[in-house]
């Protein structure tokens, strides 16, 4: 699961039957996302890395921090396994604390730690 | 997920058996700011598709300059299983299908599209 | 899955049981410029493509269980062979 | 399997029913040398593991296995979980 912030929404018309009435949020992950698929022509940039797209049925919004999860249980959620979705939302974050010592300790330079605390707000 | 732009298409014949008949397409990531918050409003960054090409299967019949969603893994195989004999399993071996040709994307306020 | 360049074919003095008998391919992905990227991906071939051809490489585990076999170790496998590709136009 | 250092945690009121009575962590990825990525990951605790403790995740089938071993599973909804606190390594 990665932890991100909902950045927008999509709408589309003609999309598979099977995601009829997913809503679909944008998100941008907190912190370095990495795919475990889905790397890309240059590698430097692996698609999607900057952004996702997950369904969501917790009604989050725009601005909200958000849990998502990848792979067969955000399909699980969506609707079963014939669904074709990677990423689903599943968690509406109240609150979440990084410690930023321990995140130092672990070799996050200023910089990481500069962004993630500004990320999480 | 992610959302690309449809740069083109690609043919190929020698394929496995699984993959004929399916349609090929270019699409380019698109990027959506960095970390930093509030970069995503004012930056460039955010119109313009990256340099990246990733081929996805298509059967939604989207086509150059179509905003497009694309799923990746198992979720992409499951979206081409409609080519397939009812009931069939998903054994086609690819790892990216076009799911939605987006109409609008609405980022922090703004619609786009 | 991606668009890249058969650069040259690779060849082990040991490798893994998993791997062998097999063709191995230096692939360099392609990016929409045309331009060709520093990454170097070696993927197993099962379409006899050779170097100077356009391949179409797709990654994962059940990618691989579905064309070369569940054995093999490598998760990059060439699964078409371009014939030709467009940009910008229908 | 990554290994990574708790950084932090999550609270949730809306959540994805499978998620409920879940402690989920804030685990940051550190690379061959030690140095954090920058990659930040969500993982279910179960072992109970707090701030700037060194772990590892597992993720897919190894993260179910931690809240459920075995292949009756499926269910779970969880694709990474704390699977050890690190005690040391040579």
């Amino acid at each position: 699961m990665i932890l991100g912030r909902v950045v927008g929404e999509v709408w589309a018309t003609r999309r598979d039957a099977r995601l009829a009435r997913a809503k679909l949020l944008v998100v941008r992950p907190t912190g370095i996302y990495e795919p475990a698929f889905g790397e890309t022509a240059s590698g430097e940039t692996a698609s999607g890395g900057r952004h996702l797209v997950a369904t969501d049925d917790l009604d989050a919004g725009i601005g909200d921090q958000v849990v998502v999860c990848l792979g067969a249980p955000a399909r699980a959620s969506a609707g079963g396994n014939d669904v074709p979705v990677d990423a689903a939302v599943m968690a509406v974050v109240d609150r979440a604390e990084i410690d930023l010592p321990a995140l130092g300790a672990a070799g996050a330079g200023p910089g990481i730690r500069r962004k993630l605390s500004e990320a999480l707000g | 997920m992610f959302l690309g732009r449809v740069a083109g298409t690609v043919w190929s014949t020698v394929k496995w058996p699984e993959t004929r008949g399916l349609k090929l397409l270019l699409v380019r990531p698109y990027r959506l700011g960095d970390l930093a918050p509030g970069e995503l409003r004012a930056g460039a960054e955010a119109s313009e598709p990256t340099d990246d090409l990733v081929v996805c299967a298509d059967l939604l019949d989207a086509g150059p300059g179509d905003d497009v969603l694309v799923a990746f893994g198992h979720a992409a195989r499951v979206a081409v299983s409609e080519k397939l004999a009812p009931g069939a399993k998903p054994n086609v071996p690819i790892d990216a299908a076009v799911v939605a040709v987006v109409d609008r994307v609405e980022l922090e306020g703004e619609a786009r599209r | 899955m991606w668009m890249g360049r058969v650069v040259g074919r690779l060849w082990a003095t040991r490798q893994a049981a998993s791997l062998a008998g097999r063709k191995l391919l230096l692939v360099r992905p392609e990016t929409a410029s045309g331009a060709e990227s520093r990454r170097l991906i070696v993927a197993v071939d099962g379409l006899d493509a050779g170097p100077g051809d356009r391949v179409i490489v797709a990654r994962g585990s059940r990618v691989r269980d579905l064309t070369v076999g569940a054995e093999v170790a490598d998760k990059d496998v060439v699964i078409g062979i371009v014939d030709g590709h467009e940009l910008g136009r229908s | 399997m990554i290994r990574g250092t708790v950084v932090g945690q999550v609270w949730a009121t809306r959540k994805a029913r499978g998620l409920e009575g879940h402690k989920l962590l804030v685990v940051a990825a550190r690379d061959a040398e030690g140095r954090s990525t920058g990659r930040l990951v969500v993982a279910v605790d179960v072992l109970d593991a707090g701030a700037g403790e060194d772990v590892t995740v597992a993720f897919g089938s190894g993260a179910r296995n931690v809240l459920r071993p075995g292949p009756e599973n499926r269910d779970l909804l969880c694709d990474a979980a704390v699977a050890a606190i690190v005690e040391g390594a040579g």
